[in-house]
């Protein structure tokens, strides 16, 4: 048996009169791709917000490594080695992408200087395919550029687990198969994920593992396989 | 590139030492409080342009430095020099305190808070009167016991560069690049590992010791203080020579003070006018050219420049 | 002692009708556009300033006047929203909230300023509405402050009745809580606007329009008048109009009680502006969505 | 590369452009006052048209040393730190022998001192505070009043006319502490109740204050405003708005310079009526052979009347010319020798200054700067015909109650 990484356990998350996580509870397991799918609304990216500090949880409990983590601020919830991406990019606009690739590794590294992280950052960039746009400010990058830089700037943090919410959205058909590609030689090399995605094709020939969300409820959880044939998770996304 | 900046760098110092001596004391002193602007213009620059916070408390951090330093000689008799660090520190602290109580307010809404604040410490300054002096000024010692300008000249250059270079090492170092990444986006510098708290925190706190040093020389050069030097006038001043210089460039807002305090010099006789003219400045600056009037026009010389440069080789 | 308070409370109110005239227009602006106009003081100087020669040079009837100004204010506020807010809609500027910031107060300078070499620095006074006093049981107040309290109230009731129960009030509204969702549904944002930050800034014309004859009319005048103002839509919740009226009286209130009851009575009045901005400060650290705001706002 | 160098040297040589270059045969004589907001510029305004006027009359009658006299005059915003700025300007810039005027106090006060550091005679035209002259500067000289001096008899009146319960607003800046100061001693000995209040300048309603002191038990006999600008005006016209004063009750004194002019009477209009006020010059009086003359021009280059700061400001431009003729020089010290032994005939007397130390504010101070007070009694009245109520010797009347 695979140990486990992170423990979620009875979170629940309200805003104002608005429950959008409701008492679910599941562990990922080192070097596991989990995949989260579920409807609009159905508390998905929530749960990222919360496992990375943006949010704190109502109720329950978070569990990194046998360290709670769900009262710590974000910051030190990346650098303990948790990553994230965003829906929406947030890349950093008026910096240049080398920049952008330098908050993380300095903030992970006390005694770093720039010169001495500059290769891995070359190197990260070179994986990504972007290298030749080091100098270019953020905001003057197209949108899938954005989501490129993006995951270049969470692997700077050398995270063990990676969030990526959303990340083949409104992205070219040749550069999800990159994304593909990445993420898979990620998870070759060692890297946890857990992955949002409307993809379902994507979503179902990554993960190893599916969690359903609807309506803030955890409503099944299995292999891929498991959850095509699942009544419940059809219902949820077409009844009514 | 890098040899030119070096050059005018170079000049300009040079030029700056040489100053006095090819000047009269009148011009002195407009270049003196010229520095004077030059030191609050590129800590404020410091403070919104790079670290994204657009306080209106600028002035009012000033007049802390200015006010505790005065008094301290006043009450204390202690030499100016250690009041003026003093003063300094005392502003940092309510830099501390404003960036603590500000951390959740963004956009107008600290806008709002550090407007309230300066007004509210102004009030105070002038309703106690019995011990600020009030609107009747209060008669500050001078900084050297000799009478001599060229003295208070080369103090407030040595100044301004020690802290323009403090504040460029900064700019260049990783609290540099922090603070431009809370300034860009708090959440995702978060979840990058960035403690926000803390660098919003201490981006108040050094740039209001800068503003407090420049106050604590202010009170202590000029002489006579009153609750005047942080009306909301004063604030705009402030900000048009960050915007005309260019908001993201320590170097632009100090030609912008320059630029400024120089014109209001030439141009006294046109009074009003004058504000009129550099107030539809700062707004035709901000709508056209975000980056100021400065940095593009040294852009665009330098490379002409370059490009004379390769055509010769 | 109880006749004295409520004739200090008669006082207050009078003074808070004022005052939220000028703050209607501020939150209406702030509400649609999601910007605090920094201008607001001087608008409101302008529609004091224009009336003000309409009535002595033209020889308006002051009531005359006073519309006259709103109405000009009203094509000014147009033209700026076009010249210098537009931009910051269409994506044209990076940092919207601080562009927006910038560029009010870059405004209020320049039309300070020019308000100073046009107009020259002298103190004026409008004509009054009505001229004398109007006595109950102990307490005189001037007619036109009665005036200028009555027709605040039309205004306040008339901006009310158009923002609740018209069309243009509904498209106001719309965008005021979804931009998005209000172009969707056929509603030009840009339009709304337009039309948020002329009728924001008619709204600071009258307010300066009717004080010109209570108050005194210079350059300056508006500089306390807009922090006033800043300090009611913060407590108010800011973009909410309820909370805007009701914020005013408080502020009117606090300042004519405050001041009387302050402990140190010699010192009350010296301390008096200082109220207000005490109630915007603790109110942002505490509840910075104000008394009757909505959500936190912040522009996307 | 070379543009930069060229940049350098334009801006070094633009620079360099603004030495001064002192016009011969011009003896430069500087003047200060406010001419716009904060400052009271309507009296900066008129002190200058009368420095104007002396600076024309001593060219007409042929200059001084043979040299044609200039005025240069700054504008100091009622701001002690322009006022600083503005001396700098004048004497390192324009080369000034010796500067006159101002209004206002707290600028004066920091006036004083770069007179003192740059060695340059100074005669303050129209600023009271105490200190000015208290601080014994060997430069500086002053003919308007010292408050001690001026609102002392004030007091005086005050006592004589009666009043039992005072009640005073002050604005907190130089000018209304420095009255208010001078009144409370005074009266304090004579038993009258006094209450107190400060206020910021910018204060625009006294209507809460007012009313408490319309609701006190008795109601106070006079209402002692110390504002200047809009403030006076608004506490004139709320007081008499909320029925409080000027009354069969409560007498209202507006000590503001701004309660001479001909703009006091557009704002406050009927509430003006009955409004004690002082002034340091009355036209029923005969001073000098001067006088009438100076009054007669001014009005016919001006169109309007003088106050005493005009009149001030006039007197002050000839003592320096004064004291340069008998000096023969426009040295600094021969110039404050003479000014010490000034014995000149102004318009309201024969100015001298003190050279007594004690009380402080006596030195270099002309001791004999008349004080009136005087009451409106008409709508729209100019001041020199108001009722002329002290000092006794020269009174009209008593005070009217409406």
């Amino acid at each position: 048996m695979k140990k486990h990484m992170l423990k979620v356990s009875r979170v629940t998350k309200r805003f104002g009169g608005l429950t959008a996580l409701e008492n679910v509870s599941f562990r990922v397991a080192e070097n596991e791709l989990l995949g989260v799918i579920g409807p609009n609304g159905s508390g998905k990216t929530t749960l990222i917000n919360l496992i990375n500090g943006i949010h704190k949880p109502d109720n329950g409990d978070i569990i990194f490594r046998d360290m709670p983590i769900h009262r710590l601020s974000s910051y030190k919830i990346a650098q303990k080695g948790i990553g994230r991406t965003f829906q929406v990019t947030r890349v950093f606009r008026r910096m240049s992408v080398m920049e952008n690739m330098m908050v993380p590794a300095l903030s992970i590294s006390k005694s770093g200087t720039q010169e001495a992280l500059l290769p891995k950052a070359l190197e990260i960039l070179a994986l990504l395919k972007i290298v030749h746009l080091k100098d270019e400010y953020g905001r003057s990058l197209s949108g899938g550029q954005h989501k490129l830089l993006e995951l270049g700037r969470v692997l700077m943090l050398d995270p063990d687990l990676i969030l990526l919410d959303e990340p083949f959205a409104g992205v070219h058909p040749e550069l999800k198969a990159d994304l593909h590609d990445h993420i898979r030689k990620l998870h070759d090399r060692g890297k946890t994920f857990i992955l949002i995605s409307h993809d379902m094709h994507s979503i179902f020939s990554l993960s190893q593992r599916l969690m359903v969300l609807s309506s803030g409820e955890k409503i099944a959880h299995g292999t891929p396989e498991e959850i095509r044939k699942n009544e419940e998770v059809i219902e949820a996304y077409l009844g009514n | 590139m890098k040899n030119l900046n070096r050059l005018i760098l170079m000049g300009l110092l040079s030029a700056a030492a040489l100053l006095p001596f090819a000047m009269d004391g009148y011009w002195l002193h407009i270049i003196i409080i010229a520095y004077y602007y030059a030191l609050l213009a590129s800590s404020w620059c410091l403070l919104a342009g790079y670290a994204g916070q657009f306080s209106f408390a600028h002035a009012a951090l000033a007049a802390v430095g200015a006010y505790t330093s005065a008094l301290l000689v006043l009450n204390t008799g202690i030499s100016p020099v250690y009041s003026i660090i003093i003063g300094s520190f005392a502003a940092a602290g309510v830099g501390l305190v404003i960036g603590f109580l500000c951390l959740r307010l963004q956009g107008p809404y600290l806008a709002l808070f550090t407007i309230a604040y300066s007004e509210i410490f102004r009030i105070v300054l002038n309703a106690e009167y019995r011990y600020t002096g009030g609107n009747f000024g209060l008669n500050v010692p001078p900084l050297f016991a000799r009478e001599s300008r060229i003295l208070y000249y080369y103090t407030i250059l040595g100044i301004l560069i020690l802290s323009l270079v403090v504040m460029h090492k900064i700019v260049t170092s990783r609290l540099g690049l922090f603070f431009r990444a809370v300034r860009e986006d708090e959440d995702a510098a978060a979840t990058l590992g960035v403690n926000v708290v803390k660098y919003k925190i201490l981006a108040f706190v050094i740039t209001s010791f800068f503003a407090g040093l420049a106050g604590g020389f202010y009170a202590h050069y000029v002489r006579i203080l009153t609750p005047n030097i942080i009306q909301l006038p004063q604030m705009g001043l402030i900000i048009a020579m960050v915007v005309i210089g260019g908001i993201e460039s320590l170097a632009g807002a100090v030609a912008g003070a320059f630029i400024l305090q120089l014109a209001a010099e030439y141009l006294r006789d046109y009074e009003e006018l004058r504000w009129v003219f550099f107030g539809l400045l700062l707004v035709i600056t901000l709508r056209f050219s975000q980056n100021g009037l400065i940095y593009p026009i040294y852009k665009r010389l330098t490379k002409k420049n370059e490009k004379t440069h390769a055509e010769s080789e | 002692m109880t006749e004295y308070l409520i004739l200090q409370a008669l006082n207050g109110l009078i003074i808070g009708l004022i005052y939220a005239l000028m703050a209607l227009g501020l939150t209406l602006i702030f509400s649609v556009l999601k910007i605090v106009n920094f201008a607001h003081g001087e608008l409101y100087m302008l529609g004091a300033y224009f009336s003000y020669y309409l009535a002595k040079m033209f020889g308006f009837p002051p009531v005359l006047a006073v519309l006259s100004s709103i109405i000009i204010v009203f094509f000014l506020g147009v033209v700026i929203e076009v010249l210098f807010l537009r931009p910051v809609y269409t994506g044209a500027v990076e940092r919207k909230d601080e562009y927006a910031i910038l560029i009010t107060f870059g405004l209020s300078i320049f039309l300070q300023n020019l308000a100073l070499f046009v107009f020259g620095p002298w103190t004026r006074r409008s004509p009054s509405f009505v001229s004398g006093t109007t006595s109950f049981c102990s307490l005189s107040i001037s007619n036109d402050r009665l005036v200028v309290s009555a027709l605040a109230i039309v205004f306040m009731v008339a901006t009310l009745i158009i923002i609740g129960r018209t069309f243009i009030g509904k498209g106001l509204r719309a965008v005021s809580q979804d931009r998005e969702a209000a172009a969707i549904a056929g509603i030009n944002p840009f339009k709304m606007n337009l039309l948020a930050f002329g009728a924001g800034s008619a709204l600071a014309a009258a307010g300066g329009a009717l004080i010109g004859p209570i108050f005194l009319i210079f350059p300056t005048m508006g500089a306390m008048p807009v922090i006033k103002s800043f300090v009611i839509i913060v407590l108010g919740g800011m973009g909410s109009i309820k909370g805007c009226i009701i914020a005013s009286l408080i502020l009117g209130e606090a300042e004519s009680l405050g001041s009387v009851l302050f402990p140190d009575l010699t010192r009350g009045l010296a301390y008096k502006n200082a109220i207000g901005l005490l109630f915007l400060v603790v109110v942002l650290l505490l509840k910075p969505t104000g008394l009757f705001g909505e959500k936190h706002v912040r522009m996307k | 590369m070379k543009k930069c160098f060229s940049l350098l040297v334009c801006c070094l040589m633009a620079l360099g452009l603004t030495l001064p270059v002192n016009a011969k045969g011009i003896i430069k004589i500087g003047g200060v006052g406010p001419l716009s907001a904060p400052g009271s510029f309507e009296s900066g305004k008129e002190m200058k048209m009368a420095m104007e006027q002396a600076i024309d009359e001593i060219n007409g009658a042929g200059g001084v040393l043979g040299k044609k006299v200039a005025l240069v005059f700054e504008d100091t915003q009622g701001l002690p730190e322009k006022g600083t700025a503005a001396m700098e300007r004048l004497v390192e810039k324009h080369k000034a022998v010796a500067v006159v005027g101002e209004f206002h106090s707290s600028v004066a006060k920091a006036e004083i001192e770069v007179a003192n550091r740059l060695k340059v005679p100074l005669i303050i035209a129209e600023a009271w505070a105490d200190v000015i002259t208290a601080k014994q500067y060997k430069y500086v000289f002053r003919i308007a009043p010292a408050n001690s001096l001026f609102y002392s008899k004030i007091a005086d009146w005050i006592k004589a006319a009666g009043f039992k319960t005072v009640v005073m607003i002050t604005e907190n800046s130089d000018y209304g502490i420095g009255v208010e100061r001078v009144i409370r001693e005074q009266l304090k000995t004579a038993g009258i109740k006094i209450t107190s209040i400060t206020a910021e300048r910018t204060i625009q309603d006294f209507t809460p204050q007012l009313l408490r002191f319309k609701m006190s038990k008795p109601r106070p006999d006079l209402l002692f405003g110390i504002f200047t600008g809009a403030g006076e005006l608004l506490m004139v016209k709320q007081a008499h708005e909320i029925g409080l004063a000027p009354t069969k009750e409560t007498a209202m004194f507006a000590v503001g310079t701004d309660a001479l002019h001909k703009e006091f009477w557009e704002i406050t209009g009927q509430s003006g009526k009955y409004i004690l006020t002082k002034t340091g010059y009355y036209p029923g009086i005969k001073f000098t052979e001067k006088t009438e003359p100076f009054i007669k021009r001014f009005k016919k280059k001006f169109n309007r009347e003088p106050t005493f700061a005009a009149m001030e400001a006039y007197e002050a431009v000839c003592l320096v010319a004064d004291a340069i003729k008998r000096a023969g020089s426009t040295d600094p010290d021969a110039m404050v020798t003479a000014l010490e032994k000034t014995r000149f005939t102004g318009l309201r007397g024969v100015i001298r200054f003190s050279l007594d130390r004690e009380p402080k504010y006596m030195y270099h101070q002309w001791p004999g700067t008349p004080s009136f007070v005087i009451q409106y009694t008409q709508v729209d009245q100019p001041y020199t015909d108001a009722l002329l109520l002290w000092p006794k010797e020269y009174s009209h009347g008593s005070l009217i109650k409406p």
